[in-house]
């Protein structure tokens, strides 16, 4: 189907089946019980899942397949948002020009600091990346957003005021991005019972779009030229001399990851026209490469899971306060209940970042290839035990 | 508990704009429709508290976050009451807000405009918060101010203190407790007159980004129209962590007094070096060299130790000011604390006592019915004295403290001692002040979400 | 005329020159073998052959145009493909996929960016990379990790993948070197198959004189940078010179 | 004139620390081939050092003092520390004010130990694993170590001011002829960079003229030749790191007075070790140190009023700058070696 072979479509049947299932997915626990804490599937969040998603699918066509470990892949994201909330600004608060406007800019933006950082190769590579992010990010942070020239807004962040031109925006259009005056803020709110799950036009969006860039990522991997990138990371000799020109293909696969991420930050900023300078420093370069060797470099999955798991703890995790902890273990004496909330305290709330420092360690410690390794040994661990005693799945059940 | 009314509003009025065009299937319907964003329906109201819990300002979220639990218990007829009992309105009776009980969430700002804005988010999402508390930079007071007004909540700002927050970035659902650099300026100026005097010669070193420009632009102003000069401003970057490089060249600019206008990490590293210059022990042009930090908070103090001693600044409370509110305050917080509290804690425990206050004498959360009651709002009793939220900028004004390093404190928490409290009359400035966005900045209108 | 011209070829390195005044002449359709001891200068020759370096001095011409200066890809695209000392294949790559690079290269030239189509429908290059594996024999191991293979195997493999491209010169760098016997023997055997079936020039830098003599139709023997004798291997094995300065050492 | 000496003076003392880190890192990498992430937090833990034998030596027991009050009006409690109960109120104040110098002694065993554990337990694992694989287990550890010291110590910053008898500055333009406080500079800042030199000093006699180091060198070089020499290079590269986590950490504890620590300063100081590390050039250990020296120096000329008023915004990106144009002009940065991480 679609050109791919029947493992693929069935990978992409499932992603595209999670991804439209995902409000009932992430909202497994009744709302007001107290496993809610743990419900993810609300619009903010839901969006950032597939945002971050399609940036670490583009950083992974870079880095899964070439082995050039960017770390200022954050710097197109950035100028992604710039550009979106720019086009906001200046015409309208229609989605489809800013978040086109933002994946050209990347691409011209990566076509520069591509050109030039890919003289080199290894960890000078990624200096260079590096530096260029950092040197975007003080720049917008402070320099572009000098009363004179302000073209970021600096600390702030890019946003629309009353007062921007706003060429096309019409008053019957919403006052907020939108998709041809579908707001991306409108959400459709289902109760069913106890449960109760958010529908988000912005999120769907998202989803369609991280759908159709999952696609092309695939597609990506298995054409002729996602072979040669993964020639590049074998063997840059042997390509040589095998009269092939290793520099276009890195730097296309440098353009495409950083229009990926140009597309990304249009997102963002389409969910939420703000555009903040912190989403260009190191730390966000950081976090993409971390999300893409959590989830498993060079795996068409992988990365999509990594950015999964990284904004469900900054996200839920940073969240859970001793309140929620008490209401927890309440059911334990009063005794036990301290004692266990004193136990499990550092970890949450303000304690998230350690959470995922240790995850991290765990997962590169016992999972070599990240958390795709981890589900197909999952899944092995399941099908042996299939074979060995039915009986002993179903008891298998209720524990999960 | 039923979320989310504020998009599902959304939706309707879209739906309703655009037309059949874009009709989704009705499979359920969601109970009945809510006037405003995340109206409590149950026994209980949720607040969100939004504060740094990770990064450098950790410590001063942490502290912000004991003050709102603080005010969570009082509010519900916990604990002594605090201030319940010294606020002169007399609207809040310990049974919660409107008689529901008052429950919260809370969310790492992560002092990132983008991480604050994501956490807010969930908690109006996903726990149905109806007000939006804390934070401890403008930054993110600004992004998450401007969140709350499309969201159709109230923000209540924390520590936040850019002229911007409540001059051109002001917003009809965001309201500031704190005081800003205009007023440090204003209220700093005359002591520094006064123990200074009037030709000396000033140097800054300010954080290049917002509202360290604000800041250097409010002292600059205040200073010269004192007859001071201006020797040289100099912009430091946000990231750096060693000042030394802008500290040296001080001494031989032929200035006698260094002005630090940065916050947190930025002020403690750079008086440290400044102290380590000797820049204290120097006599230029004749005088004892001075230094100034406009805006000073107890964290800061504690980081710097003993360099503090004899520097000037200015803050919006600090614990050792003696009223009724402000005894209330410290002995309901230091007793469940075993501390005093700073004054970014006493401004969200103030901000959420005042936001209850507003929804009872409103009788109603919705948002716009709230920010009218607090409009123009006159109190005392919280702790800084008689205050007025005013209307137009939704900025309160109030006595600002001018403090100095002590000389010998006695112990961690009296490390600042009250130099002057600087009367409201002398900070005060019209909305429409050029500093403050001149006569382009408004409010807006006030979104309930509806 | 042969098919490579290398004049005056010169080379320095700080203080040592590794290759000086070296003039020689490949003819086309046959095995020109270089020999020579250790620091002889036979690999910076290669090198500057194939583009990895840049000689001081001389020129070097194939097939009439000068290979000075380009990049080693476009040399390749000019029709020399080189075998290595150490098999350089695509190790993380499977076998089939490793003899397809080079089909895509022969067929795209040094860039194309067909990013959207799957390798699969490449029906061109899928038959001819399997053609190739086969003439490799080599089909049944397709599905192989390269770097998982033996290394007589992977020899093979890079040979195919050379070949594959059709060049007019492969140049062999000790294709033997570190091989048991039986290795060896089968990568001469299949050296003299493909000098048999194709119209191929051969260049081969040698160390083992049994490869050496089995296989060339002319010699060169170059010692302290500079050719000391080209002649027949007939001539070559009885030559004073040559005794004196590389078989009588290694005998 | 005098503002450039000040100014070279200000670029060698910040050159000292980066130089400090960035000698620590490279060992780590030239040695084990190893990107570590942690080595910032290394730096970091040392300076803590310094704050817990602070702690340490102010352990105090209480008496209450009824005429004086505290915050909320009861007796006040006075602390006294243990030692001035032990050695008198004098010889007790001296030990704490001395305590950052006396935080050397304290650090490097500790650091020793951090180091021989991280190797052994946590690092040896990974000299195999990509290197993608070592940055995220460096990194998940560089988290974990930060988040403890913050649960014990705090998130504000706490000051370890060096001794009295060296605190202050020197009037340096007056030695050397130029008019009264031209060049005034703080006497622990010139500690700072005669400690850093003698400790880049030591470290290279050290590899310079001991058989171990020779071996190490030998190792850096070539590993697998050294490895079938029969001499057990895991052993020696476990002292290697060792060694390396004791210089971040002296690093740390002697920075501490400069700025007081707080548990991120190892995330503010990686990112710029690594640019320093790399635009010396990887595998260089000269490299290493001369580029922190020049980024200091060039980031401290940066910082002038004339260069911010020339090139607004310079202040910000010099660093960065500096290491692109380096990069470019020079593929293995100052004094790389070929073939070591470039792929």
């Amino acid at each position: 189907m679609l050109g791919l072979d029947k493992k693929d479509t069935s990978l992409l049947v499932i992603v595209a089946i999670l991804t439209l299932l995902a409000p009932f997915i992430l909202n497994p626990f009744p709302s007001g019980s107290a496993m809610a804490q743990f419900n993810a599937g609300y619009p903010d969040l839901m969006q950032r899942f597939v945002i971050f998603g399609i940036f670490a699918i583009g950083f992974n066509i870079l880095f899964g397949l070439t082995g050039y470990l960017s770390f200022g892949h954050a710097a197109f994201l950035g100028v992604g948002s710039y550009s979106a909330v720019w086009m906001f600004k200046l015409f309208s608060y229609n989605v489809i020009p800013a978040i086109a406007l933002s994946v050209v800019v990347a691409a011209l933006f990566s076509l520069l600091i591509g050109y030039i950082s890919l003289r080199r190769s290894g960890i000078y590579f990624s200096i260079l990346t590096l530096a260029f992010a950092q040197m975007s990010f003080a720049l917008a942070y402070s320099v572009l957003s000098n009363p004179k020239f302000n073209l970021t807004n600096g600390e702030t962040g890019l946003q629309v005021y009353a007062d921007d031109p706003q060429l096309f925006h019409r008053d019957s259009l919403p006052d907020m991005p939108h998709l041809f005056g579908l707001s991306m803020r409108s959400t459709y709110h289902l109760d069913i019972g106890a449960w109760s799950f958010d529908f988000n036009a912005g999120y769907y969006l998202c989803a369609v779009i991280m759908m159709v860039m999952f696609y092309l990522a695939i597609r990506i991997f298995r054409s002729p030229f996602g072979m040669m990138l993964r020639a590049v990371k074998s063997n840059q000799q042997r390509m040589n001399y095998t009269g092939l020109n290793p520099r276009p293909y890195t730097l296309a696969a440098f353009v495409i990851s950083g229009m990926y991420a140009g597309l990304a930050g249009g997102l963002m900023a389409a969910m939420d026209p703000l555009a903040g300078a912190e989403r260009m420093q190191w730390t966000a370069s950081g976090e993409v490469v971390l999300m893409t060797i959590l989830g498993g470099a060079g795996t068409l999955i992988g990365p999509v899971l990594g950015a999964g798991f990284i904004k469900y703890f900054e996200n839920i995790f940073s969240k859970i306060n001793d309140n929620i902890l008490h209401q927890w273990f309440s059911f334990l004496p009063d005794g036990f209940e301290d004692f266990m909330v004193f136990i499990v305290h550092p970890f949450i709330g303000k304690g998230w970042h350690l959470t995922l420092g240790i995850m991290f360690m765990l997962v590169v410690i016992f999972l070599p290839g990240g958390l795709v390794e981890g589900g197909q040994r999952l899944g092995n661990w399941l099908r042996n035990r299939g074979k060995g005693a039915a009986e002993a799945k179903t008891k298998q059940e209720p524990a999960e | 508990m039923s979320n989310n009314e504020l998009t599902r509003r959304g939706l309707l009025r879209t739906g309703a704009v655009a037309g059949a065009g874009v009709a989704l299937p009705t499979i359920f319907t969601a109970s009945s429709a809510a006037a405003y964003t995340n109206e409590p329906t149950g026994g209980t109201v949720t607040l969100g508290f939004n504060v740094p819990q990770t990064g450098p300002y950790a410590d001063e979220g942490n502290d912000e976050l004991l003050a709102q639990q603080l005010a969570v218990e009082h509010l519900n007829g916990e604990g002594d009451g605090g201030c319940l009992n010294t606020f002169t309105s007399k609207a809040l009776k310990g049974n919660g807000i409107l008689g529901k009980k008052v429950t919260f969430v809370t969310g790492d700002t992560q002092t990132k405009s983008d991480a604050a804005r994501a956490s807010a988010k969930s908690m109006i999402e996903k726990d149905g918060a109806i007000m939006i508390n804390g934070g401890s930079s403008s930054g993110v007071a600004v992004a998450v101010q401007g969140l709350c007004q499309d969201a159709g909540v109230i923000f209540m700002a924390g520590l936040t203190h850019a002229n911007d927050t409540t001059g051109k970035d002001r917003k009809a659902n965001g309201f500031r407790h704190f005081f800003n650099a205009y007023m440090s300026g204003a209220a700093l100026a005359p002591v520094l007159a006064k123990e200074m005097g009037n030709d000396r010669r000033a140097y800054h070193l300010t954080a290049d980004y917002n509202w360290g420009w604000t800041q250097e632009e409010s002292i600059v102003a205040s200073t010269e129209a004192l007859g001071w000069e201006t020797v040289n401003t100099v912009k430091t970057p946000l990231a750096s962590t060693d000042f030394s490089s802008y500290i040296a060249p001080v001494l031989n600019s032929g200035a006698d007094v260094l002005v630090l206008n940065h916050y947190g990490g930025n002020m403690v590293n750079s008086l440290t070096n400044a102290i380590q210059f000797g820049l204290l022990d120097k006599v230029a042009n004749g005088k004892d060299f001075k230094i100034v930090v406009p805006l000073y908070s107890e964290l800061m103090a504690a980081g710097a130790g003993e360099n503090i001693k004899g520097v000037l600044g200015s803050m919006n409370y600090n614990w050792q000011l003696d009223n009724e509110g402000s005894r209330a305050f410290v002995k309901s917080f230091g007793e469940k604390y075993g501390k005093p509290p700073s004054n970014s804690a006493q401004t969200c425990y103030a901000q959420v006592l005042l936001y209850a206050d507003a929804c009872e004498r409103a009788g109603t959360f919705n948002p716009c019915g709230v920010a009218e009651a607090l409009e123009g709002f006159e109190f005392d009793g919280l702790g800084n004295g008689k205050t007025l939220y005013r209307a137009e900028d939704h900025q309160c004004f109030k006595d600002v403290l001018v403090v100095r390093g002590a000389q010998n404190p006695t112990n961690a928490y009296d490390t600042l001692e009250i130099v002057e409290i600087t009367p409201v009359e002398q900070v005060m400035y019209p909305p429409n002040h050029p500093m403050f966005g001149g006569d382009e900045a408004t409010l807006g209108e006030c979104n309930p979400g509806a | 005329m042969g098919i490579l011209e290398i004049k005056n070829v010169g080379k320095r390195f700080g203080g040592l020159q590794a290759l000086s005044n070296v003039n020689l002449s490949v003819a086309e359709n046959t095995v020109h073998a270089i020999i020579g001891p250790n620091g002889a200068g036979k690999s910076t020759l290669l090198n500057c052959l194939v583009g990895k370096l840049i000689p001081d001095s001389g020129s070097v011409m194939f097939d009439g145009q000068s290979v000075l200066g380009r990049a080693p890809y476009e040399i390749n695209q000019m029709g020399i493909s080189r075998v290595f000392q150490t098999p350089e294949i695509f190790g993380d790559l499977t076998v089939m996929e490793n003899m397809m690079i080079p089909c895509f290269a022969k067929r795209d030239g040094a860039f194309e960016l067909n990013a959207l189509p799957s390798v699969r429908n490449q029906k061109d290059v899928v038959e001819h990379a399997m053609h190739m594996l086969e003439e490799m024999r080599m089909a049944d191991k397709r599905h192989m990790h390269a770097a998982a293979m033996s290394r007589g195997d992977k020899r093979r493999l890079e040979i195919g993948m050379c070949l594959s491209q059709e060049p007019r010169l492969l140049l062999l760098d000790e294709p033997t070197a570190g091989m048991a016997r039986a290795d060896t023997n089968n990568t001469i055997d299949l050296l003299k198959q493909i000098k048999e079936e194709r119209d191929i020039t051969i260049a081969i830098i040698e160390h083992d004189m049994h490869v050496v003599f089995s296989l060339a139709d002319r010699i060169t023997v170059l010692a302290q940078g500079t050719p000391l004798v080209e002649d027949s291997p007939e001539k070559i094995k009885g030559h004073p010179k040559v005794r004196e300065a590389y078989l009588g050492e290694s005998a | 004139m005098d503002a450039i000496l000040l100014q070279i003076l200000n670029g060698l003392d910040k050159g000292s620390a980066y130089a400090l880190i960035a000698l620590g890192l490279t060992l780590i990498f030239g040695t084990l081939g190893v990107v570590n992430f942690a080595h910032g937090a290394l730096f970091m833990i040392g300076a803590f050092c310094a704050v817990m034998l602070q702690r340490l030596l102010n352990l105090s027991f209480q008496t209450i003092d009824e005429s004086q009050k505290d915050f909320l009006g009861n007796p006040l409690k006075v602390d006294t520390p243990y030692v001035e109960a032990w050695f008198g109120p004098e010889t007790g104040a001296a030990i704490i004010d001395w305590s950052v110098p006396l935080a050397i002694l304290f650090a490097i065993p500790i650091m020793l130990l951090i180091g021989y554990v991280m190797e052994r337990g946590l690092i040896k694992h990974f000299y195999k694993r990509p290197h993608a694989d070592q940055i995220l287990v460096t990194f998940g550890l560089a988290i974990v170590l930060q988040e403890i010291i913050k649960y014990f110590f705090g998130a504000n910053p706490i000051q370890t001011p060096e001794p009295s008898a060296l605190r202050g500055s020197l009037d340096i333009g007056v030695m050397i002829g130029f008019e009264a406080n031209a060049i005034i500079y703080p006497i622990w800042r010139l500690v700072y960079f005669a400690f850093a030199a003698v400790i880049i000093g030591g470290v290279f006699a050290f590899l310079q003229f001991t058989t171990f180091g020779m071996v190490v060198r030998a190792g850096m070089a070539d590993r697998e030749t050294v490895g079938l020499l029969g001499i057990n290079i895991d052993k020696r590269f476990t002292i290697m790191f060792g060694i390396a986590a004791g210089v971040a950490g002296l690093a740390g504890v002697m920075y501490g007075p400069l700025n007081p620590p707080n548990y991120h300063m190892g995330m503010d100081f990686l990112v710029l070790s690594f640019v320093v590390v790399v635009v010396g050039g990887m595998g260089s250990l000269p490299g290493a140190v001369a580029a922190g020296f020049l980024l200091g120096i060039l980031e401290s000329f940066a910082s002038t009023t004339w260069a911010t008023t020339t090139i607004p915004g310079i202040n910000q990106i010099i660093i960065y700058l500096v290491a692109i144009i380096i990069l470019l002009t020079r593929p293995r940065g100052l004094m790389g070696r070929k073939g070591v991480m470039e792929e």
